[in-house]
């Protein structure tokens, strides 16, 4: 087995039912490591189920996760994990500020009790140029607008760079450029650092043209996109790094062609690696 | 009254006391408010106090010390509330609520099946006026216990306090941390209580962080704004109450009260 | 009920009307009397102000009343004071206290570790275990005003003599007011009577009466219902005709009773302070107590 | 005791009185609580019967009926609260939280300018054995009040506690509801305090509403389902209390609790 | 003036400002019977802020806002208006049933203290067919999954079928097929029933198809597509009409042609109707 195919996220035989109604049943499914997968289906398919369960939010009845190849129960390097939820739990009157919200990223296992250092602060400044909101940095975000504060939060979920980011319809009211320039920082990341990537989306336009058009029926109500990559890594390891790649990459387009729609095909030879059970009743325990 | 007679309280015992005791709750009040009343616990000062008055009449019911059972009400309470909090994750405040009645009902209870007086309520209710050396020891060391558990692990708190999923998905041992908060609210809470009493601890807790919530922008402004109002509030209040013969715990909150009408008048609110 | 300290005279605290009744008339010229909390005002919703404490501190005498009624904060009172306390005399000191669940059987409180200091006070048990509504016998009300006197005369022995004079004087008042009771009790039909509160066992004691109260010494506590029933058992198989209720606290308990049964109330006043009328009207303890005797007059005939 | 001796206590007055009252209160409280309850109001009885306190010391201290004085500062706190509410309207229990310091600094303010006799508490607390023919007509004439503003208002109140922006932009009259809701509010649970005591009356704004929100999927089951605890509750716990001797209001309340965690035992909770 | 030509919203050197912080300034915007009219922009430019001046949730600090001729002060055909914020105020753990909140939507001012009759039920059924979610018709709301959420809501804006229907991001969560078929169902109302609409979406591509390529600049990062229909009227008055004759649509697609992204272009002569007077210092008060 390569290096790189070591498995990321599994879902080992996993049953899920909310007080008694079954959502998810018998679920197998193995997410190696960079695997860009993208989770489609229909509303009050599972998905978010499924991405709670996976993050440890969520309980299986019946089955086992692991992470890195470590059952949930023991698992604890939470700082190679990035997650988006659908819904905030945000209180439109809670004080605080976008850079601490983002900053909060940085607040895992490993850093408990341990103070910010000014890196981290630099940091923070990159995550948020990269969603464009450095110039929010010192407001509440209760007084944000709706896409502004889901740009908050994804820069919060990059601002660690993760190696695993679980991201739960991330683009969820972020305007057409955001979205565009935050998936070309997703890409590269997936492209050129060794980051593994499941996400939630209804954008099956925007999925399709990434990940190809192959979906992997997990169930009748669920398909996983999957896309590896196997591109060079490259030694930058900051957002920012991302993020002027990106700037590169797009003067280059923009001075280049003018065509809309072209941007977004970038297909490159990246074989499907995700290995699907569903339904099968062994498989590798 | 001249003005030399006016400083002239500054010279009793019982108002350095009174006054040093009251900065010192006044730093720890908000402190742990802040993340009680946005876990939306902002009334668990009065419910606790209530609670331990069950405690009370139970220790006069079966001769156990009163006192003690009526901290380990509060803290049974405080894990009761918490218990709730999760069940009613989206109506925190109502854990609050329910305890209260329970604790109510459970000290009208004892204290119907007691013959005695049980004079319950005065095992309780501390006067900001009447501490002792004793007594400020216990409020330095309360107040000392907070300002290091919230400077310790003030991003684990503030983590979990924005957002408990977030912070459960980045590892933080949040049953553990909940509990941790708490106890050691129940404990520190009672213990004030018993110091300065339930009306001066209860809106310590609360108001200060209404207030400091409108005036700022951010979480660690917020906090030592909340401070800085509730330390005002103190001395200010202790003060003019020493010198124009007022109830002094009134006259904080009061103050308070006012201060918190300050900020929302100066900002205006944001219109709807 | 002047709060300045005054140079001339000694000045005298007491925690609440009676004993602010009586060091006055012991005191007469000598003495000035302050009551720390006002007349009536539930000592727990009572803190002491900047002057109570002050003054209290410049004071000669404390007085307050023991047995469980004020102890508590008492205590945390004087030792916020510090050095400079007042003497403290415990007005109920001497008096055989009547243990506070009316079947006597007290409980163990032995092995219980004493917080509440009591320094130089009498009971060694924790308060609540007593029944503290001393003051409502006018016996016992003569055994504090001895000790009120006692308390006088350690503070200012120079005018020992106008002290045992006013205390003479006074306690012939309380030897009248005992006598009254006495006759009343004399003619009385029956010897029991019923009460809203359960405040006046010293009375019932000292002039072998039977109080039935429909509940406890706790203004906290609810009724139950067999606290109804016993009583009105009580009352029909007696033929009780008067219900005697404290004004201020339970009125209704004592409605409800009268109402169901179609009986009458009389006020009985546990004299815990005055009302601004009744002061006015120049009523002091003495004279409360005989109206409390006309009412218990008309509840004890036959 | 044999049974014709456990089923006398039917004959008495006091305990016909007691339960008639009760029926209603148990009617009337969870009717109007559940949309205090889900305005994040819960706590509003124990904080009105303590601001209430703060009117009645007043009232002595200035020579007006303490009662009627009482009431008004119900009025005045639920207004209050009301604004609150608003400025705080993604924290609402602070505005409860608020009101209750700032009413309980004021009654110890007035307290302790008080010269006369004060029995301020006596005033406020009733105890559901000690009604007569008055508190009766009372009690159905609240109950009667809160039963037709819920069943004639259902549609518009249901909207302006679920959703109140969409209760505005439907036409809804949301300041003139709001000021409505606060007024009966604070009037049907001043009186009913005065009648069956504070512990009752919160408690039966509150639980029964915790317990059915648990149980029922939609919001008119969960409304019907809250007066058939609070009713159960009330008839058990009065008859209980009855036979067995316990302080009824404290049983009654115990009672709705109880049921309250059966309630939550047996539907498990959702799994976070 | 043709009598489909009344202005339906009308927004009147309109100026407003967050705590002092100017987000709208002097906005000129007629929108007119039978006009489509799709809002763009960025984060933050104030869509929603726009919309909440519309409906009354906010207040101008300068100007007028007018819903069919009548200031909003004095306005009060509120069961004319249907309105799907961005955000719900939607508490997880509130006892309301889908059916409780899809009926809510006819709680409007003409019906207050009137009793719901069986037409109203059936009404509610309708609109919670149209959006697929007749099945949940008795689950609680805070149950559902976030598209299932959104899907309740707009079936709550459409049961009263209002006059004019102000959409903020409705499709946020909702996936692709229940977006596709609802915005058919829009559309069909559009066309053959007397109805306006006022969208907010960052779904740039559905926009362009429905509402053609030429956006009204309001400023600089605000643009209006607007759309107008001179369609014939069609009698039926019912949600389950609009549906069934979507389904009659659908089907006929299906058997004409395969193609996917064929069925979105519905270009009719629609000229456009919108009267911007953006930054001008008068216009007809
Ligand atoms: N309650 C508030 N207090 C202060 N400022 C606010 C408030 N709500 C919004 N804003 C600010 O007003 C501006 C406009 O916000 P609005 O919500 O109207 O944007 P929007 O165009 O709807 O954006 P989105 O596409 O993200 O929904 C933003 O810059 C935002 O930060
Ligand atoms: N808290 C809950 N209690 C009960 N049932 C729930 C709960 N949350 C979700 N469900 C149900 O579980 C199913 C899956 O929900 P989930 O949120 O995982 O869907 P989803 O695929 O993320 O949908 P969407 O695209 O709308 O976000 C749905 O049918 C929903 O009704
Ligand atoms: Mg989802
Ligand atoms: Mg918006
Ligand atoms: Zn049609």
């Amino acid at each position: 087995m390569q290096v790189c195919h070591e498995p990321v996220i599994e879902l080992d035989h996993v049953t899920f039912a909310y007080d008694g109604e079954p959502v998810l049943q018998d679920l197998n499914i193995t997410i190696q490591q960079r695997d860009f997968a993208g989770l489609i289906g229909t509303n009050g398919a599972g998905k978010t189920t499924m991405l709670r369960l996976i993050v440890g939010l969520l309980k299986p009845s019946a089955g086992e996760v692991r992470l890195f190849g470590q059952p949930l129960r023991s698992f604890d390097q939470w700082d190679r994990i990035g997650y988006v939820p659908q819904k905030h739990a945000l209180n439109p009157q809670f004080p605080a500020s976008v850079r601490e919200i983002v900053l909060s990223g940085l607040y895992t296992r490993k850093r408990w009790l341990k103070r910010l250092k000014p890196d981290d602060h630099s940091k923070a400044e990159e995550a948020m140029q990269a969603l464009g909101i450095e110039q929010l940095a010192d407001k509440r975000v209760g007084e944000l607008s709706g896409g502004q504060q889901q740009r908050v939060f994804l820069a919060r979920a990059i601002i660690n760079q993760p190696e695993l980011l679980i991201l739960d319809e991330p683009f969820t009211g972020v305007d057409e450029a955001t979205q565009q320039s935050f998936f070309q920082i997703l890409r590269h990341m997936h492209q050129h650092h060794n980051m593994t990537f499941l996400m939630v989306s209804h954008d099956l336009q925007m999925m399709r043209e990434y990940l190809g058009d192959e979906p992997l029926r997990i169930n009748p109500r669920l398909s996983l996109y999957v896309r590896h990559s196997h591109g060079q890594d490259c030694r930058g390891t900051d957002i920012m790094h991302s993020l002027k790649s990106l700037r590169a990459d797009r003067e280059e387009e923009q001075t280049a062609s003018h065509e809309r729609g072209d941007q977004r095909r970038f297909h490159d030879s990246g074989e499907v690696q995700a290995v699907i059970h569903a339904g099968e009743g062994e498989g590798e325990m | 009254m001249s003005v030399t007679e006016m400083l002239d309280i500054f010279t009793y015992p019982f108002f350095q006391k009174a006054l040093l005791g009251g900065i010192l709750i006044g730093l720890m009040a908000p402190l742990i408010g802040a993340f009680l009343v946005f876990r939306r616990l902002s009334m668990i000062g009065d419910t606790l106090s209530h609670v331990s008055i069950a405690g009370v009449a139970l220790g006069f019911l079966v001769g156990m010390s009163p006192q003690s059972l009526g901290i380990v009400f509060a803290v049974i309470a405080a894990l009761a509330i918490e218990k709730l909090r999760t069940t009613y994750r989206a109506y925190a405040e109502l854990s609050i609520a329910i305890l209260m009645s329970g604790g109510v009902a459970l000290a009208s209870l004892f204290i119907s099946m007691g013959k005695g007086t049980m004079n319950v309520t005065g095992y309780l209710f501390g006067s900001i006026y009447t501490l002792d050396a004793a007594d400020l020891w216990i409020a330095a060391g309360v107040t000392l216990a907070v300002l290091l558990f919230v400077l310790v692990n003030y991003k684990e708190l503030f983590l979990i306090t924005f957002d408990e999923d977030a912070a459960r998905v980045s590892g933080l041992p949040a049953a553990a941390y909940n509990l941790l908060i708490t106890i050691l609210t129940a404990l520190t809470i009672s213990a004030a209580i018993k110091i300065v009493g339930a009306l001066l601890v209860s809106a310590l807790i609360t108001v200060p962080v209404a207030a400091s919530m409108i005036a700022a922008k951010d979480f660690r402004r917020s906090l030592i704004l909340s401070v800085i109002y509730s330390e005002a509030a103190v001395i200010i209040g202790v003060t003019a109450a020493g010198i124009g013969n007022f109830a002094p715990s009134g006259t904080i909150v009061l103050l308070l009260i006012f201060m918190l009408i300050a900020t929302i008048a100066s900002r205006k609110g944001v219109k709807r | 009920q002047s709060n300045a300290i005054s140079e001339d005279k000694i000045n005298v605290y007491t925690s609440f009307y009676p004993l602010y009744d009586f060091a006055s008339r012991i005191g007469g010229e000598h003495v000035q009397v302050t009551s720390l909390v006002p007349a009536g005002v539930d000592p727990h919703d009572w803190s002491p102000k900047s002057q109570d404490i002050i003054q209290l501190s410049k004071a000669q005498l404390f007085i307050h009343n023991g047995a469980g009624f004020d102890d508590w904060w008492v205590e945390d009172l004087l030792t916020s004071l510090g050095e400079s306390k007042p003497k403290v005399v415990t007005a109920s000191e001497g008096i055989e206290l009547i243990p506070a669940d009316g079947e006597g059987a007290g409980h163990d409180h032995g092995s219980e570790e004493d917080e509440h200091l009591h320094g130089n006070e009498l009971n060694e048990h924790d308060h609540g275990d007593y029944d503290p509504h001393v003051w409502l016998s006018p016996l016992n009300a003569m055994r504090m005003a001895e000790n009120i006197l006692g308390g006088l005369i350690a503070v200012d022995p120079e005018h020992e003599a106008d002290y045992r004079a006013n205390f003479e004087q006074f306690s012939e008042e309380l030897k009248a007011l005992h006598e009254e009771y006495m006759a009343v009790v004399e003619q009385a039909g029956r010897l029991e009577f019923v009460t809203s509160h359960q405040a006046f066992a010293y009375l019932a004691r000292d002039y072998g009466l039977t109080q039935l109260s429909i509940m406890g010494l706790s203004t906290e506590a609810e009724p139950t219902s067999q606290d109804m029933m016993k009583i009105m058992a009580f009352i029909r198989e007696h033929g009780v005709r008067y219900i005697l209720y404290e004004e201020l606290s339970s009125p209704k308990i004592a409605k409800t009773l009268a109402e169901d049964l179609g009986i009458e109330m009389l006020p009985l006043n546990p004299i815990e302070g005055l009302t601004p009328e009744q002061e006015a009207a120049g009523e002091n303890y003495v004279s409360l107590m005989r109206h409390n005797l006309r009412s218990l007059e008309l509840a004890l005939q036959e």
